[in-house]
C-alpha cells in the first residue's frame, strides 16, 4: 500500500472530469494546453531555480557567499534577472539578416522545448509514450544546431560566425558518441520508448545492472552531453575570453534571455535522459532479491526520484563548470573522435555481446 | 603587412580594445584562416598618458608617484628603481633598515602580481575558481601593504633616501602569518590548475620561444628566463642588498607557455625564501635619509635597472642640474616582452592566443605608459 | 669584459670616435651615417657580441636630438651606450637598427610616435601610441597642445 | 566636520495625477520593474588599467560584489546594463568607448570609477592625452572618487545606484503641467 497520492491519480481525476464536463475533443485541447504550459512553467521554474542554485554552488566552490541580498539568501536573484532581461530593450543591428536574428532565439527555444515531449516524470506522467522516444530525443536535440548557427550568421558579427562554426563542429561531432552510448542501453532493454526503458530497470537501475558497458556509456554521455550543452570545460562556443560571448555575442535583453534558457533547458532535458536511461527514471532504487529494500524505496515518490536523479546529474555539469579550464576546438574535436567514439564503439559491440549472452544481472 | 592581401576565405578580427583576454586596452589585429592565425598585429597607445612627458614637468620627488601607475601590480619596485635613480645621482645611499624594508616590499608586491597573473590565467583559460583562490592571499598582502603604506595598490611608499614611513607594528607577524598560509596553499594550487590535463594541454608546445628570439626581442623577466635566458637584474645588478640574500634565478628552457607558467610558480617559492630569510633580520635604525625638500640631481646622466614582476624596468634620467628632470625614459619590460606576441601567434589557434597573452602576463598601461 | 677592456677594445676597433663615460655606462658617439655599421659590428664580433638591444631612446635638446642605444650581452655581460647626434630636427632621418634587433621595431616606431625621427629601413614605420591624426610630436620640448597647462 | 547622520533618500519623486492619486498600476509596474533592474546590474567587463584591479578585487572573495548580483560580469555591450568606467580614458580610447555605450540597450547606467575618469586624474590632468572627466563622452550616473578606490568604495557606489535606479521612473510619463495663465 502507498501512502502518498501519486501524481496519475491526479492526472487521472482531471481527465475523467474534463472528459465529463466537455465534449472529449474539447477535453483533449484543453488537456493539450494545460499539459503544455505545465511543461514550460516547470522549465521556466525550473531554469530560474538552477540559476540560483548554480550561482550559490559556485560561490560556495568559491570561497564566497553568492547572491545575498534580494530576498532572502538571495533567492529572488535569478527572477530579477529574468525580469530585467525581460524589460530590456532588445536590439537588431543594423547590417545583421534581421528576420533570422529574430528568429534564431525561437528556434533553439523551440527546439529545446521539444525535447522534453517523451520525457516520464514520474509514472505515468509523460506527455508522449512515443514508441521511439530515445530516438526523437536524439533527433531533436541536434536540431539546435541550426538556431545558434542562424544566431552566428545573421548577427554579421565575426566573433558570432566563429563561436557559432565551433558550436556547429562541437554537437555534430558529439552527437555521434551520446547517441552511442544511449544504444547500449537500447539494447540492454530491448526497446525505444522512454517508458519501457524505466520499465526494465525495476529490479535494478541499467548503471547497476549492465555494469561495465553501461558504466562506460554513462560517462561518455555525461561527457558528450556537457560538450552538446555548450558548457565549460566545452563552452567553446561562448568562450568569454576568447570570442567575447561567442554566437549570442549581439543578442540582447530577452533575445538574450531565451538563448540563456534554452541552454538550461536543454541541461534539463539531457540531465533528464541520462537520469532516465542510466539510473532508472522515476523508478526507486531496486535490487533483485532484497525485498525489504525495494519496499522501504516504494515509499519514496517516483517524482522524487526522478528530480533528485536529475539534480544529481545537473550538480555534477554544475560541478564540471566551475573547476576546468577551457579545452582548445582541435582538442575538444580530438577527444571526440580520436577518443570517445573508438571507446564507444568498442562500447556497444561489448555491450551487444554481454546483451546477446545476457550477462547483466 | 600593411598592404598584405586578404585572400579569399581570409578575414580580419579585431580583439580588443575592450576584451576580456587583452587585460587591459590593447587591440590585435589578427589575420584569420579560419581558427589559424596567420599573422597580427598591436595597436598600442589607447592608455598612453605620457608619463615621460609629465614626469619633464614634475620635481625629482614628484614624477615618482607617476611610476605606481605604470605597472600598478608592481607599484613598489617601479618607485624604488625610480629612488634608486635618484639616490644614484645624488650619490647617496638609502639606510640598510630602508633597504630591507624595500626588498620585503618589493617580494611581496611580487607574489601579489605573480598571484594575480595566476587567477587571471584560470580566468582566461575558462576556469573561473582559481581566480578567487588566488585572491585569498593576494587580499592578505595588500592588507600588509594598507597597514604600513596607507594604501592597497598604487603605494608610492619607496622615496629617494629609503621609504616614506617606519613599518607597522604587526608587519613582521602579519608577514610570517602570511607565509605560512602561502606555504601550504602552493600545493593548492597545483591541485586547482597546474596539475590539471586540460591546462597542461593547453600549454604545453605552445607559444614557444626559442632563446635567440627572446634575446632578440628583447624580453626580459620570467618571459626570457622561461626560454633560458638569464636575466634577473637582481642576480646580475644587485641592488638594495640584493646580494645578501641567497635565492635562485629560476629557469627553464623549454620556452613553452607552460614553461612561463612554471616558472612564475618557481618565483613565488623563490620570494617567499627571500622573504623568510630578511623578516627576522630587519635592521633597527632610521628608515629614510632626510633630503631637502627640493632636490637636484647634477647634470649627466642615470640609469637604474631593477627586476620587476615582468622584468626588467630601466628608468633612465637625463638631468640638465635644473630641479625638473630633463627627461625620463622608461624602459618597461611589457613593451619588450609584447614583442613576443607576434612569432608566437604565427599558425597558432585563437584558443592558443589567450594562453599566450595569459603567460605573458602583460599590463597595459605599462607599455603605453 | 670589464669596463676598461671595453673602453680599450672600442678605441682599437673604432678609431676616431669619441668615447665618454657617464655613471653607468661607457659612451660611445657614432656618425648617424655610421650607426648600422657600427652597430652590426658590435653585435656580431665574437669579443663583443652585443646581442640585446634593452633600450632605444631619444633625447631632445632643442638643437637637435640625441639618439640612445643601450645594449648589453647576454654572454659576456658588460653593456655599451652609443649615442648619435643628429642635427637636423625637423627632418631626422637615421638608419634603422631593426635588421640586427628585433626589439628595435617596437623602440623606433615609439620615437618616430613621440619625437617624429624617422628610420630608414624599417620595416614598417607607424605610429603606435598616437592617431595618425595626431599634430606633432608630443616628446618634443616645442610641443604645443591646448590641454597641458604649462606653468 | 558636519556629517549628516541619516542622509536623506535619494531624491526620488511621488508620481500623482491631478487629483493627487498615484496610479496604481503603473507606479507598480514601475517600482517592480525598478526592483528588477537595481537588483541585477551585469557590468561589462571594461577596465583600462589600475581601478580595473580593485574592480577584480570587489569580484573577489573577500569583497565579493555577487552578494548584490552584480557577477554576471559580460564581456559584451548588448548583455551589459552597467558599464563602470575604471581607469583613464584617453583621447583615443574615448571614440571606443562612445561606442560601447551606443551598442549597450536601454536602459544603461554609467559608473565613473576612479579620479582619472571623474576629472582625468590626480596626476594625468596635465597630459595631452588624457581626456579631462568621461562625462565630457558619456553620462554618468555615479562618480567614485579614489585612486584607485577602495573596492568598498566601488560596492557602496554601485549600491547608490541602485538606490538611484530604485527611485526613478520607467513607465510613468509626465503630464504637461497646465501653465497658470492658460488663456
Amino acid at each position: 500500500m502507498q501512502l502518498s497520492i501519486s501524481l496519475l491519480e491526479i492526472t487521472r481525476a482531471i481527465d475523467s472530469w474534463l472528459n465529463s464536463a466537455f465534449h472529449p475533443h474539447v477535453a483533449y485541447g484543453i488537456e493539450l494546453v494545460l499539459a503544455g504550459v505545465a511543461v514550460i512553467l516547470l522549465v521556466v521554474a525550473m531554469a530560474i531555480l538552477m540559476v540560483y542554485a548554480e550561482r550559490k554552488l559556485a560561490g560556495f566552490m568559491q570561497m564566497r557567499l553568492g547572491p545575498m541580498r534580494v530576498g532572502k539568501w538571495g533567492s529572488m536573484q535569478a527572477v530579477a534577472d529574468v525580469m530585467k532581461l525581460l524589460l530590456k530593450e532588445c536590439l537588431v543591428p543594423t547590417n545583421s539578416d534581421k528576420l533570422m536574428f529574430r528568429v534564431a532565439p525561437f528556434v533553439v527555444t523551440i527546439v529545446s522545448f521539444m525535447t522534453l515531449v517523451p520525457i516520464a516524470f514520474a509514472k505515468g506522467i509523460q506527455l508522449w509514450d512515443i514508441n521511439i522516444g530515445v530516438f526523437y530525443i536524439t533527433a531533436v536535440s541536434s536540431l539546435s544546431v541550426i538556431g545558434i548557427l542562424m544566431a552566428g550568421w545573421s548577427s554579421n558579427n565575426k566573433y558570432s560566425l566563429l563561436g557559432a562554426m565551433r558550436s556547429g563542429a562541437q554537437i555534430v561531432s558529439y552527437e555521434l558518441s551520446g547517441g552511442l552510448a544511449l544504444i547500449v542501453v537500447v539494447m540492454m532493454s530491448g526497446t525505444l520508448s522512454i517508458s519501457g526503458i524505466v520499465q526494465a530497470q525495476a529490479d535494478g537501475w541499467w548503471v547497476i545492472k549492465g555494469h561495465i558497458p553501461v558504466i562506460i556509456a554513462f560517462v561518455t554521455f555525461i561527457i558528450t552531453s556537457t560538450a552538446e550543452l555548450n558548457r565549460a570545460p566545452f563552452d567553446l562556443a561562448e568562450a568569454e575570453s576568447e570570442l567575447t560571448a561567442g554566437y549570442h555575442t549581439e543578442y540582447s535583453g530577452m533575445q538574450f534571455a531565451m538563448f540563456f534558457l534554452s541552454e538550461y533547458t536543454n541541461m534539463f532535458v539531457l540531465s533528464m535522459v541520462a537520469a532516465t536511461v542510466f539510473l532508472g527514471g522515476w523508478m526507486p532504487f531496486h535490487l533483485a532479491g532484497l525485498d525489504g529494500l525495494n519496499h522501504f524505496m516504494d515509499y519514496i515518490p517516483g517524482i522524487v526520484w526522478f528530480f533528485g536523479k536529475t539534480f544529481f546529474i545537473l550538480f555534477l555539469i554544475v560541478w564540471f563548470r566551475w573547476t576546468f579550464p577551457r579545452l582548445r576546438i582541435d582538442q575538444l574535436l580530438k577527444l571526440e573522435w580520436k577518443y570517445l567514439l573508438p571507446v564507444s564503439i568498442i562500447n556497444v559491440l561489448f555491450a551487444a555481446f554481454i546483451a546477446l549472452m545476457g550477462w547483466y544481472l | 603587412m600593411e598592404t598584405k592581401d586578404i585572400k579569399h576565405d581570409e578575414f580580419v578580427i579585431n580583439v580588443g580594445p575592450q576584451h576580456p583576454s587583452t587585460h587591459g586596452v590593447l587591440r590585435l589585429e589578427l589575420w584569420l584562416d579560419g581558427e589559424d592565425i596567420i599573422d597580427s598585429k598591436p595597436h598600442l597607445g589607447y592608455i598612453h598618458r605620457g608619463i615621460e612627458k609629465m614626469s619633464e614637468a614634475l620635481g625629482y620627488k614628484q614624477f615618482i608617484y607617476l611610476t605606481s601607475r605604470m605597472d600598478y601590480l608592481s607599484a613598489h619596485i617601479s618607485n624604488q628603481a625610480c629612488s634608486l635613480a635618484i639616490e644614484k645621482g645624488l650619490q647617496i645611499e638609502a639606510p640598510a633598515r630602508a633597504q630591507v624594508i624595500r626588498v620585503l616590499m618589493a617580494e611581496l608586491t611580487r607574489l601579489a602580481s605573480h598571484q594575480l597573473w595566476w587567477g587571471a590565467l584560470g580566468l582566461d583559460l575558462g576556469a573561473v575558481s582559481p581566480f578567487f583562490y588566488a585572491f585569498r592571499e593576494r587580499e592578505m598582502i595588500l592588507e600588509i601593504f594598507e597597514e604600513t603604506c596607507g594604501s592597497r595598490l598604487t603605494m608610492n611608499y619607496i622615496t629617494p633616501g629609503g621609504v616614506v614611513n617606519d613599518l607597522h607594528p604587526d608587519f613582521v607577524k602579519k608577514v610570517k602569518k602570511l607565509i605560512e598560509q602561502l606555504k601550504g596553499n602552493l600545493h593548492e594550487y597545483y591541485q586547482l590548475l597546474t596539475g590539471n590535463v586540460i591546462l597542461q594541454a593547453r600549454t604545453r608546445g605552445v607559444g614557444k620561444l626559442t632563446a635567440e628570439d627572446a634575446v632578440s626581442l628583447g624580453c626580459t623577466g620570467p618571459v626570457a628566463r622561461a626560454s633560458g635566458v638569464k636575466c634577473d637584474v637582481r642576480k646580475l645588478h644587485p641592488y638594495d642588498g640584493y646580494d645578501k640574500v641567497e635565492f635562485e634565478e629560476v629557469l627553464n628552457d623549454k620556452g613553452d607557455n607552460f614553461a612561463r607558467y612554471w616558472l612564475r610558480i618557481e618565483e613565488m617559492k623563490q620570494s617567499i625564501y627571500i622573504i623568510e630569510q630578511l623578516i627576522d633580520n630587519i635592521p633597527e635604525g632610521s628608515y629614510r635619509e632626510k633630503l631637502k625638500g627640493v632636490v637636484k640631481l647634477p647634470a649627466g646622466e642615470y640609469y637604474q635597472r631593477v627586476e620587476t614582476a615582468r622584468g626588467e624596468l630601466g628608468v633612465y634620467i637625463v638631468s640638465d642640474g635644473k630641479k625638473e628632470p630633463y627627461r625620463v625614459r622608461f624602459r618597461t619590460p611589457n613593451f619588450s616582452n609584447l614583442n613576443a606576441l607576434r612569432p608566437m601567434l604565427k599558425g597558432a589557434k585563437i584558443g592558443d592566443m589567450v594562453s599566450m597573452m595569459a603567460t605573458l602576463d602583460l599590463i597595459i598601461p605599462d607599455i603605453d605608459r | 669584459m670589464t669596463k676598461e677592456e671595453l673602453k680599450s677594445y672600442l678605441e682599437k676597433t673604432f678609431p676616431g670616435m669619441t668615447q665618454e663615460e657617464n655613471i653607468d655606462f661607457p659612451v660611445l658617439w657614432v656618425e648617424k651615417d655610421q650607426i648600422f655599421e657600427v652597430a652590426k659590428k658590435l653585435k656580431e664580433d665574437e669579443a663583443t657580441k652585443f646581442d640585446f638591444l634593452f633600450d632605444e631612446t631619444a633625447i631632445d635638446w632643442q638643437t637637435h636630438f640625441e639618439m640612445v642605444y643601450h645594449m648589453t650581452s647576454t654572454t659576456y655581460r658588460h653593456d655599451l651606450e652609443i649615442k648619435v647626434k643628429l642635427e637636423d630636427r625637423d627632418d631626422a632621418e637615421l638608419p634603422s637598427v631593426e635588421p640586427l634587433w628585433k626589439a628595435a621595431e617596437m623602440y623606433e616606431n615609439e620615437i618616430y610616435d613621440l619625437f617624429g625621427i624617422r628610420f630608414s629601413g624599417h620595416p614598417h614605420l607607424r605610429r603606435i601610441f598616437m592617431t595618425n591624426e595626431w599634430k606633432g610630436y608630443p616628446l618634443r620640448k616645442d610641443y604645443q597642445d591646448d590641454d597641458v597647462i604649462s606653468l | 566636520m558636519d556629517v549628516n547622520k541619516n542622509p536623506e533618500p535619494f531624491p526620488g519623486e511621488i508620481f500623482e495625477d491631478e487629483s493627487g492619486n498615484t496610479n496604481f498600476l503603473v507606479s507598480n509596474i514601475d517600482k517592480l520593474s525598478n526592483w528588477a533592474r537595481s537588483n541585477s546590474l551585469w557590468p561589462l567587463t571594461f577596465g583600462t588599467s589600475c581601478c580595473a584591479i580593485e574592480m577584480m578585487s570587489a569580484a573577489s572573495a573577500k569583497y565579493d560584489w555577487s552578494r548584490f548580483g552584480f557577477e554576471v560580469a559580460r564581456a559584451t555591450p548588448r548583455q551589459a546594463d552597467l558599464i563602470i568606467v575604471a581607469g583613464t580614458i584617453t583621447k583615443k580610447m574615448a571614440p571606443v568607448l562612445k561606442r560601447l555605450y551606443n551598442q549597450m540597450p536601454e536602459p544603461k547606467y554609467v559608473i565613473a570609477m576612479g579620479a582619472c575618469t571623474i576629472t582625468g586624474g590626480p596626476f594625468f590632468y596635465n597630459s595631452y592625452t588624457v581626456v579631462k572627466g568621461v562625462d565630457n563622452i558619456i553620462p554618468v550616473d555615479v562618480y567614485i572618487p579614489g585612486c584607485p578606490p577602495r573596492p568598498e568604495a566601488l560596492l557602496e557606489g554601485m549600491m547608490k545606484l541602485q538606490e538611484k535606479i530604485r527611485h526613478s521612473r520607467a513607465y510613468v510619463i509626465d503630464k504637461p503641467k497646465k501653465k497658470e495663465n492658460d488663456d
